[in-house]
């Protein structure tokens, strides 16, 4: 047992630090140091900049363009990131549907969607969710109906994240109606140009436009454009889910954000001394940054454990309840230290328009990012579906 | 000992429920978060025809008499429909100021037309580094021939924008933070010397950042006593403090409803989620925190004209558990409703900001834990 | 709506507090504002004290022995009870088998018990848990079988509180095996020196014995001892479950806690000062003096609707859970505010025995009281087992 | 980065735990916590035939220089059998002290016999009203001919009944609580002028107030340098606070698995109460508090070597977490259980009695909270 790095990987961290400290952007870590709402271009921008450094898919196998780090350099290299404040990683291409077409696509598919993704030419979007779904996904309704060579999807998806962005969408779709529940689902991938296909926009109470609506009516959708076999999607799409949980812990991102908190404290006035020295105040600053130390070493002990080939299992529900709670909870202290400047509604400046906040800058947007982190703990299987799972295939109950 | 409405409450009860179903549904209340003005003054005036604007107000000075009973009615009734105009600060806020400390002129000038509906006003009792304390002053009033000269700064008044008049608190004398000095002034929103940089809320209201840069007021528009404003300030926040507890009482008892029946209705797994025991328990746990505010929010109201340590102390309890009520009955409807509790488009997300920022208003959970125990 | 007594009430407040401060015995007092065990004479002592006062039984309609008291002043008499600190009412007689007697038991019944109930001549208790059993109550398995003019009851009891000192036992017993749980209890009363009964200690973790187990091998029961009909017992339990929740918020009693907790920070030093002027410390005594005063106003508004004829409904188990969860609560902090001589186990001194304790006396069982009162969560219905009941009655889930 | 255990470490956690599960159970330990001397000196020799005495010792010092990582082994077995015999009194209190700052004489006279079995010690660190703060040192030692005089009283002093050898802090100079000043003193406990007040604990060990009435001891006799114990003193209970975490991990991870295992198989109301969610849900909750507990156990003793002000802040966030974890874990391992978790005769309220003095031991959570914070 050690805590330290190796000579190498210390070396590969001073690496990772100058290639950040001298590729990343000035003006997109302006936008994302003042916590603006980020902007298609500025992920592009720097997932084709860790592209061109063979960095940006450290989870791919080497042969697809992986970098094939040990897990703790790919640790070093997510704290790093996480650190300086880059934009992250947008999932859907290089966390979700890559893995799945490496892993379940035919050859042809290979050569014909990866590129696009390690390039960040083609921006994916995730067709899972639909409107009467929820946590349970796979009473999903979207059918897709061959005819010759092409399936005819029609029906609708929700909560899909960043689709006015979209250039394609992998989708999960019925094909088959007749069967259990699980078995008569399809994964589909299509052009979000596509006649038939409309994006209608969420606007979240925050005021923000992340999320989508998206309908299809009578989408025609190339028989090629299928994943794996007919009424297997289910299977990919819970190998999926496993892959959409590494990193979900967040913790150097969280770093980030107690330091922003802390930089905060040090400067909001309370009867006349910084709200650092305000007791009730500290102990909540205290006792949220020993919360994300454990879950630090409990992500640390998961990667041991990753490194030996054991996970990750069900365990990392773990990191996805802690890391949500410990997120959301550094965005109410916010709120709290913001005082009554938190009732500014300062969304024009947020969306990045060129007009002064009222109040302090450092929190003037800590309302709405409280209000949006509430999404945290109902995404990606809600913490209530993780405890269940933790409960079924951890706790054997 | 006794926790019944009268039959005069009820009637009143009935009133302001039948407004909030009849005249202010969810389209009503977005149609006005996205007005020009922010508040409806059709509305405004029907309150006044209703006489809602002259329940705190003594029968001499116009008004109808009505207890804290009343104004608690009214604040349950508007959290239950998020209203947004300006009855806070206009009648509990600068009302309150002028019904315990206004002089017979200050009165008769104004408030035969804030009852009316044709005044309104708001209270200027923060500044940039204040935070929650009302002694907390900068803003100086220096002496001047037959009168003071204001200058300062106040931050975040509510219903700022749409105020005709504003009553500030402002220095005479005393060190920064002392209780001794302050000094409460009614402005003429129009005044020379004041200048407004108005903006809304995230929880749907409008606000203002006021700049005083020697605005002249008289001897006359002080309200209450020269040095002596803190005391008068405090106990009209106080009764602020339990009006709001109240507003978010309503608001409680409307989300706790709506998301119990949606837990009764949203089926997920092949069963309505309202038949799983964790969401059970879960809207429970909601339900005694919203008994527990309920009861707070009352018997803040009753106290109000204690002692003053009793009256702090009882406002400061019942802010307490309100702000702890209201945080957990907020976020637990939003992640309840899933995805559908995030959106703009559901009244859930409007009533968990609107408790968010009640929780803030006033002094929060902490501040209040702190005065609690002093 | 006021929160203030009428002028007969403060007179009533008045006649109560000067009854007990003249009548309260000083020796009684002492044992227990010093937090000794409890022994059976002191509360029989100062039941009999009200019994001769005509105040022990204020729940019971004055025809058989009540006081014919109003909500207030039934509340102010409890209040002034728990303020005092006196011996609290032992339930089982006076709380729960008397209420069953003159609600559902034949003339003959209510003259050979009532009498004995009110002059605490005879201690009872009570025989409903059994070792399997638990929560699920229905599913007891004690059997009672008639043989001519007796019943024939075998099988045992548990978590018996106080059996040790009991001179009767109402007891549910299973009279039919054949029908629906529910349908085939019976509510039989029997003398607990009657040949085949057996009382076995169960020690508690502080070290106490408060509750029994009891077995029963072939115990001969008349039936003229049978309440009401055979196989009706489980509606008389049902009715004085309902009867058993009033008094539990246990506010008064709460309020001495806090006051206690008080004296005690006012004393402990912590860094030179006392452990009062430790802001965590004052935050929780703050907060939990808050959580109590939301409970007191909570049980007044039902004794409100009470008044009004509407209740106790099942509203009343928000009373069970905060009040248990207050209680609790205390202890914790009383713990806290022992330090190490938290540490120091003074058994025999609380239970009586002449022997100093180690470290200071306000403190000297604070662990041990912490232990005790992990039980009020679990007994008379668990703390879960009443949110699923507010689920169901009140929520209509 | 590394959190395997290396061979040796496995076969010390392969010998610890057969000897809980073949020579510890939970019959034996009553039988323990009943007896006269409240532990077993056969079982101690035993410790010292298989090594575990001499685990943090230095070869050179006879020892077998082991790691943190070795005692933080042991001490998470012995919290899973909940061993009340003075390991961490003897071994990683006094023995920490002597390890680190002991003369070579001490070392000599001292250790041979500690790692051999055939001595105990125990520490005296806290006084009557010095709560949780090693410096809050009333206890005198005035410089008499070759040597010095103690006078003063030591509370709660752990393993005092069995203890051969006492070291205990002393005031040489400096006000109350001041850092400065304090000499740790290694002193007989027959010397004259010691007397003790043994009794028992209430999570099963024995402890003794200690009054020092003119102690001699000699210059010798100094642990240490002299006016400047407090480091030390403070090093070895941090060293000591990471040995009662993995404790403490060992039994939440004991009561977790009990828990478990009653609700698979306890019937309630027609199936096993592990079917019922919100059970499902509490057991993830304790399983996520043992978790984190054990993560932040490993965290603490691989950073006990690290500077003072690192080691202090990893020391006291691991034992915040622990605190919480264990607080938690134990209640709801109680309410689990129901009735029989109340009992004596079961092992779930004893698990529950030590994780509640764990809590408090070297500084509960409020303590070390404002340590981290500091």
């Amino acid at each position: 047992m050690d805590l330290s790095f190796s000579a190498e990987d210390l070396a590969f961290q001073r690496e990772v630090r100058s290639f950040i400290a001298e590729n990343y952007p000035a003006d997109i870590k302006a936008r994302f140091d003042a916590g603006l709402e980020p902007r298609k271009e500025d992920f592009v921008r720097w997932q084709k900049i860790l592209f061109e450094k063979g960095w940006v898919a450290p989870a791919w196998p080497k042969e697809y363009g992986g970098t094939g780090w040990t897990a703790t350099q790919k640790y070093i290299f997510q704290e790093e990131l996480g650190a300086a404040n880059t934009p992250g990683i947008i999932p859907f291409g290089l966390s979700m549907v890559g893995p799945v077409i490496y892993t379940f696509a035919t050859e042809e598919q290979k050569k014909r969607f990866l590129p696009g993704i390690l390039s960040s030419d083609v921006w994916w979007c995730q067709g899972y969710s639909e409107p009467g779904s929820g946590s349970d996904l796979a009473s999903l309704k979207t059918k897709a109906v061959r005819q010759g060579d092409k399936y005819i999807v029609n029906g609708s998806k929700t909560w899909t994240t960043m689709a006015q962005w979209a250039d394609w969408i992998f989708c999960l779709v019925r094909t088959d109606s007749s069967v259990k529940q699980q078995e008569g689902i399809s994964f589909l991938l299509f052009d979000m140009k596509s006649p038939g296909v409309t994006v209608r926009p969420i606007i979240t109470m925050d005021g923000g436009h992340e999320v989508n609506e998206c309908f299809f009516d009578n989408v025609e959708v190339p028989v090629e454009n299928l994943i794996g076999q007919e009424g297997m999607g289910w299977t990919y799409a819970k190998f999926l889910l496993g892959h959409e949980r590494s990193g979900i812990a967040a913790v150097a991102r969280s770093k980030r954000g107690i330091a922003k908190l802390k930089q905060i404290a040090n400067t909001e006035q309370s009867d006349g001394s910084p709200l650092i020295e305000d007791p009730d105040y500290r102990r909540k600053l205290a006792e949220l940054e020993i919360d994300l130390t454990a879950l630090e070493y409990t992500e640390l002990r998961t990667l041991a454990r990753e490194s030996q080939g054991k996970g990750p299992g069900p365990e990392s529900s773990i990191l996805k309840i802690k890391g949500t709670e410990i997120q959301q909870a550094i965005t109410e202290l916010a709120v709290e230290a913001a005082g009554y400047y938190a009732f500014a509604y300062n969304r024009r400046a947020m969306d990045g328009a060129n007009e002064p906040v009222v109040g302090p800058a450092a929190t003037a947007f800590a309302a709405p990012s409280y209000f949006n982190m509430r999404k945290t703990s109902i995404y990606g299987g809600s913490n209530e579906i993780q405890k269940n799972i933790i409960a079924k295939m951890v706790l054997g109950l | 000992m006794d926790f019944n409405y009268s039959d005069e409450q009820k009637l009143l009860i009935d009133s302001v429920e039948r407004f909030i179903q009849d005249d202010y549904d969810f389209d009503t209340r977005r149609a006005i978060l996205k007005s020009e003005d922010g508040f409806r003054r059709d509305l405004w005036q029907k309150f006044g025809e209703l006489g809602w604007l002259a329940v705190p107000f003594s029968e001499e000075d116009g008004g109808l008499g009505g207890t804290a009973v009343e104004t608690m009615i009214i604040m349950e009734c508007f959290g239950r429909g998020l209203v947004v105009e300006p009855y806070l600060s206009t009648v509990v806020l600068a009302g309150g100021l002028l019904r315990h400390g206004g002089t017979t002129g200050q009165k008769e000038t104004v408030l035969p037309e804030l009852m009316a509906g044709t005044l309104l006003a708001a209270v200027g009792y923060a500044e940039p580094t204040s935070r929650f304390n009302l002694a907390d002053v900068s803003t100086t009033a220096e002496k001047a021939a037959g009168g003071y000269v204001l200058k300062g700064r106040k931050s975040v008044v509510l219903h700022g924008p749409m105020a005709d008049k504003l009553i500030v608190s402002a220095r005479t004398s005393g060190g920064r933070r002392d209780e001794a000095g302050i000094t409460l002034f009614l402005v003429d929103a129009g005044a020379a010397g004041v200048s407004r940089q108005d903006y809304p809320t995230v929880d749907g209201l409008r606000a203002s950042e006021i700049v005083l840069d020697g605005v002249s007021v008289g001897e006359g528009d002080v309200v209450g006593v020269v040095g002596e404003g803190f005391a008068l300030l405090e106990r009209v926040i106080d009764e602020a403090t339990a009006a709001i507890c109240a507003e978010a009482v309503g608001a409680m008892e409307t989300l706790h409803k709506a998301t119990l029946e949606y837990a009764r209705t949203r089926v997920q797994f092949g069963q309505p989620i309202g038949r799983f025991q964790v969401i059970q328990h879960r809207l429970v746990d909601m339900y005694m925190a919203y008994e527990q505010a309920k009861s707070m929010a009352i018997m803040a109201s009753l106290k109000l004209d204690a002692a003053p340590e009793e009256r702090r102390r009882a406002v400061s309890a019942a802010k307490v558990q309100i702000g702890k009520s209201a945080r957990f009955i907020g976020q637990q409807a939003v992640q309840l409703h899933g995805g559908m509790g995030m959106t703009d488009e559901l009244n859930v997300g409007h009533y968990f900001k609107r408790l968010t920022m009640i929780e803030t208003l006033f002094g929060n959970t902490d501040f209040h834990l702190k005065r609690y125990a002093a």
